[in-house]
């Protein structure tokens, strides 16, 4: 866990921040070009030091004003803005660069699946003063994890690189703070990757914290999450698997099944979906002859407007769940709290990313 | 050009002194220039000036005051000796103090200008990535200083081979021991008829510079290109 | 090498010494090892604890430098040589000067300068001064002396051409092409200049009150005289 | 107009391109990380030059092997991949660098307006050096567009901004587009911005273009929206606005129609909306009292399987149209080619980005 | 300690040379500077050596060459007298030449330095907003060299105040109009008793280059100010 609360002055801009990065879980820094963020991430990782406050990764105190661990001994894996490879170094040098000093007791990542991870391994010899744009940035994301940290602080690591590039690093991610437990602050513009990464959003403004609660709840809240609309994390359990057609079904709430692109756990397990509501339609009556597979009774529990001519319905299934539709469509449909309708969500928009 | 074995024996002299000059003023130097460039602290003008004295003082005082410190009952010569067993007076360890001492402002401002240009923000990378300082000194800082340690190795080299006043007035023309290029011409110039030698030893000295440069500028070279600065 | 004999010797005296110093291990004797630099310098040392056996000074004040300061033998101070003062004028120049009373010196350097060594502080400028406050101009041309690290210096100034007229030791003068004698200052119009010698307090050769002998033995004073050099003072 | 049409080879990189950007129009450079798009950048603005080749801009040739037209006087405005902002200038000058140099006679952009648009008012007259990531790329923005070029090279200039000022400063950007006919070549990873803002896409990979073609043809099918299954880009022509519920009816292909969340756009004007195939569900009859506004008849063209279990199908409306279905979903539908079908679209997945 | 008239002339004449000297030199400097750091040309290494000889020769050498080169039939001094009527022989102005020439290598290297390390790719982004070479030169690159030209212009200037032997050798010490502090503490040294005079030039020497140091060292921190790097 990381936990932060800090605060400092920087020639007229003023910030102050307070929040916690579980383990095993990525929270996004959100906010404005300017907001703070980047500051916010050098206080944690011991590069610049808050006015006051305190810093603490896995109940060690790093800073609280008195205590000061130097960045060397944070033993965080940062990746910054700006790439910062040293340039008198070769490529392979460079990512051996913290490996060489890591702690042996923890290793997190293999020089060479990072490197395949990554596509560089064309790029070892080189110097990084030739490296593309993007080329340096997966060389930085390699140095910072090769260190074998303990919490990953990545201030956009990705705005550089391609979307195939992005689609084979994120699960990367994903698995690092999975298998390993790790704490991660992430710093990005791209509302894919931190709905896809995170478990927490802390929204900044002008270096004040305007908000702070799971990916759901703030993305719904307009500013930042306007684009999908809400969306809902269920938890689940693994019914069956219908390896016919790669095929789960999940039993949600009370007895109500979803059937979801296969889910690689034994039958009992538990596993967590997340759906966008801009990808739950909804029906007065069950359809037929569709190829929308999910279709769950569901109670109307409440509706909220976050612009005039969008609709966002709460839906009961047991659990909520949130729906997207548009204000014509609320209309047709004579949406109200308490009406009974028809859940749609295609099996494909389930498929975990 | 045939060297005679008297030029010879003053042509390896003078690289000596001038190596070990340059050998003995590396560690301090990088320590001050780095020190210069990168903190603020009380008194840091007087330091500055104290090492800057070499060059506007006339070498005949730098060689007094270094005669009169480093002599075998002087408040510095003696306690060497006693404890240490170095003797710096008139022997080429006095010949490589008195260089060193007159190419170390030049070693120091030059180390010192790279040190400034370093960025910090690579520095800072390093210690996230678990380097220490002194660590993130020696493989990150250091390393992106050489060209600035590089040019103040060839001017202190240069100077070391070239000082004349203040060896002369320290340590004396000693054959053998102390007497090097520029004391050797010198003296060449102070007899009528000396001119002929003077002028072999004078392009020997050039000789040795111009080798001295092309190895520092094929180094300069190799510098440029393991940072991928265009060539 | 405990047995070499170490001569602290003025630079002016360099390429004599050297064949003396040749001539000496010639017979057999140890050998010598000259050490050039100006007087002032080779006078500190001394008195700074340099090993050596023999010093021989340009000038007198700095051999009672060391004197007074008891780092060299005062019993065993002998003059070594003399020089003369002349006077010179680049080699095509058509100047022509006799030292006397008020002579015309100063019309001669026109609008250049007259090169010595400094007088305030070099011994060859020191006796230059004395000649010519002894011949009554000296106050004529003090504002157009160009002052010289030392004789040699001096001599060059005359031969680039850059002076049209200097005074330096008889011994420069007659070894540089580019330069005419004009005239010598006669013997007693100046301090005679002497080179003053003497074995040094913490000299270890036991040879070096016989190397002072042999530089004052007629071979080695013919050698000095060949190079210029006068006969010590009686 | 820019005509590029170049080769070099750099250290075993090997280059070699060659297209058009008609003036008033935006052509994209899309490609994978180190594929070259830098570089080809740099040759068009006289920074690097060609082995051999040709760059003519608005008919004058810059090179030819011959003649090589220095940078400064090919009135180029280059957004840099890293800001270049000159560090010992203040952000005021730093704007003012390419202005005092422009020549008077063309004035596309005006110094309040570029400081007001992207926001940096308050920054004038501090130095880059504590600028935040956001900040630097938008001052370098500014700088190039008020050296008033005649053309615009710009290198992924919005990777590092937030969406809101990315939402501000591409109207912007179009506007300078339209209003002054620049030609503009853009580098860019971020599908949505190619696809607004872009009408050509040059594709290239390892060096070399494997494909020149409009947007709508170069992002539809499989090339570049795998992650969420094929996407379609159609061109579409502004019919109807529906103020009251927000909505846009925009005529895509022959007579059918799509209703979108509100466009800008005059009537009779032309747009670009994207649609994933994840978003495109099919029924067999068109289906009542459901929450999708968009039903569209179409027919089944072709049919693909990326996975086992994925099925893509290849609708024609008119225009080519891609849905992504469940396998299963697929064979319940007896989906084939020919068979007729009802497309449905909602309306809040069109929300344009 | 209140200074002699003479000591006055002495101190004013100093800074005078010294100051001509480097405002001589910098132009110089910077372009040679600049180029060796840039350009790979034939010849540079020996461009480079002939640059350090007045390093590596005792300064008496270099004293007599310019002795030769510039006495009013010199090869230089001929037409330099003729032409422009510039006169170097026993003239300040000598002094100058000298002090420029002794300090020319401490001042080219240190811009030198400073020029490898500007970022090209400001140049090019300069040159694509509109700048010829030339004004990227003096708006982008030059600014950027600063340090460099700050680091030499002191070494130089330090070096100019110190210089003697070529001094002396060149134009002698006249008073008044050569007599530097050097040549005039050298003089002193080389009487008996002439210590007293002599420190108390030395002090006036270390006082001048105190606060030329003190100065640049203010300089240097508003430039450091001005790229923004931290403090
Ligand atoms: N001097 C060089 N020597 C060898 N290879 C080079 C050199 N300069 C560039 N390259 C290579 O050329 C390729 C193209 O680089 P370029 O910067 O054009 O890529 P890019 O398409 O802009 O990538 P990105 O999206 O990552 O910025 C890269 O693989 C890079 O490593
Ligand atoms: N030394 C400084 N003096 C004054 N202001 C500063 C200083 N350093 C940073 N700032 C300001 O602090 C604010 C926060 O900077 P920070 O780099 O944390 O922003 P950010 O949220 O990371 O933005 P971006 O998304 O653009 O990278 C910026 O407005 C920046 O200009
Ligand atoms: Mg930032
Ligand atoms: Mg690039």
């Amino acid at each position: 866990m990381i936990e932060v609360d800090i605060a400092l002055n920087l020639d007229g801009f003023d910030l102050a921040a307070a929040f916690d990065v579980p383990d095993g879980s990525v929270t996004a820094l959100f906010g404005r070009s300017g907001s703070g963020k980047s500051t916010i991430i050098d206080c944690v990782a011991g590069l610049r030091r808050p006015d006051r406050g305190r810093v603490v990764v896995a109940g060690e105190t790093l800073f609280d004003g008195t205590i000061n661990v130097p960045p060397e001994r944070r033993h965080l894996g940062y990746v910054f803005q700006d790439a910062r490879l040293f340039p008198h170094l070769s490529v392979e040098t460079n990512l051996r660069y913290g490996e060489r000093r890591a702690r042996t007791d923890r290793r997190i990542a293999t020089f060479d699946d990072v490197v395949t991870l990554l596509g560089i391994g064309h790029l070892l010899a080189r110097r990084p003063g030739t490296l593309s744009g993007g080329e340096r940035q997966r060389v930085a994301i390699g140095r910072a994890l090769l260190a074998q940290p303990r919490a990953l602080l990545m201030d956009e690591p990705l705005a550089a690189l391609d979307r195939e590039r992005k689609a084979e690093v994120l699960p990367y991610i994903e698995r690092l703070r999975d298998r390993f437990g790790l704490p991660i602050l992430y710093v990005s513009h791209a509302v894919e990757e931190v709905v896809r990464l995170a478990r927490t959003v802390v929204r900044i403004e002008h270096g004040r914290i305007t908000g702070i609660g799971p990916v759901e709840e703030m993305l719904s809240g307009g500013a930042i999450g306007d684009e999908h609309g809400p969306a809902t994390v269920l938890r689940a359990i693994v019914k069956r698997h219908d390896a016919r057609f790669g095929l789960t079904a999940l039993e949600v709430g009370a007895g109500r099944e979803l059937v979801t692109p296969a889910v690689e756990r034994p039958i009992g397990g538990e596993v967590r979906v997340r759906i966008l509501a801009r990808d739950v339609s909804l029906a007065l009556e069950r359809p037929t002859g569709i190829s929308i597979q999910n279709r769950l009774e569901a109670s109307v529990a409440e509706i909220t407007r976050p612009s005039p001519f969008i609709v966002d319905v709460r839906l009961d299934i047991g659990a909520p769940l949130w729906s997207r539709v548009s204000a014509k469509a609320a209309e047709e449909l004579a949406l109200a709290p308490g009406k009974r309708v028809v859940a749609l969500i295609k099996t494909v928009a389930l498929e975990r990313e | 050009m045939l060297l005679s074995p008297e030029e010879v024996g003053i042509l390896l002299l003078s690289v000596k002194v001038a190596a070990w000059s340059v050998a003995i003023s590396l560690a301090p130097a990088i320590a001050v220039g780095w020190a210069l460039a990168r903190y603020s602290f009380p008194g840091k003008a007087a330091i500055d000036a104290i090492l800057h004295l070499p060059l506007v003082l006339p070498p005949v005082v730098v060689g007094y005051v270094l005669l009169i410190l480093f002599a075998p009952k002087g408040p510095l010569g003696a306690p060497l000796r006693d404890w240490f067993g170095i003797d710096f007076a008139f022997s080429w360890r006095g010949a490589v103090l008195a260089a060193a001492v007159m190419g170390f402002p030049l070693m120091t401002q030059a180390i010192r200008l790279s040190a400034q240009t370093v960025d910090r923000k690579l520095e800072q990378a390093a210690r996230t990535l678990g380097a220490p300082p002194w660590q993130v000194f020696l493989t990150i800082t250091l390393p992106l200083m050489a060209p600035g340690v590089l040019a103040g190795t060839v001017l202190s080299f240069a100077r070391s081979l070239g000082e004349f006043g203040a060896t002369i007035t320290f340590v004396s023309s000693i054959p053998g021991e102390t007497r090097t290029l520029p004391l050797a011409i010198y003296a060449y110039t102070q007899v009528p008829g000396g001119d002929g030698p003077a002028l072999r030893l004078t392009l020997i000295s050039v000789a040795v510079a111009l080798a001295a440069l092309a190895g520092a500028e094929l180094l300069n070279r190799a510098l440029a290109r393991r940072v991928g600065a265009p060539a | 090498a405990a047995q070499e004999i170490r001569v602290l010797a003025a630079a002016s005296l360099s390429n004599v010494l050297d064949g003396l110093c040749a001539a000496w291990f010639a017979k057999g004797e140890p050998r010598c090892v000259a050490v050039y630099a100006a007087s002032s310098a080779l006078a500190r040392q001394i008195e700074n604890g340099a090993p050596g056996d023999v010093f021989i000074s340009a000038d007198e004040p700095w051999m009672k430098h060391v004197v007074d300061r008891k780092v060299v033998r005062p019993e065993t101070q002998r003059a070594l040589a003399t020089n003369l003062l002349a006077i010179i004028a680049p080699a095509g120049s058509k100047v022509a000067l006799a030292p006397a009373p008020n002579f015309p010196i100063a019309a001669a350097l026109g609008e250049g300068r007259l090169s010595l060594a400094d007088p305030d502080s070099v011994p060859a400028g020191r006796y230059a001064k004395a000649a010519l406050q002894h011949f009554g101009v000296w106050e004529q041309v003090s504002g157009k002396i160009a002052r010289a690290e030392n004789a040699r210096d001096a001599l060059a100034f005359v031969a680039r051409g850059v002076a049209p007229l200097g005074i330096v030791y008889g011994t420069d003068a007659r070894v540089e092409p580019k330069v005419r004698v004009v005239a010598s200052f006669p013997v007693g119009s100046h301090p005679p200049v002497v080179y003053p010698m003497a074995v040094t307090a913490n000299a270890r050769s036991p040879r070096a009150q016989a190397f002072l002998d042999f530089l004052l033995s007629p071979p080695s004073q013919a050698a000095l005289q060949e190079a210029g050099f006068g006969p010590p003072p009686k």
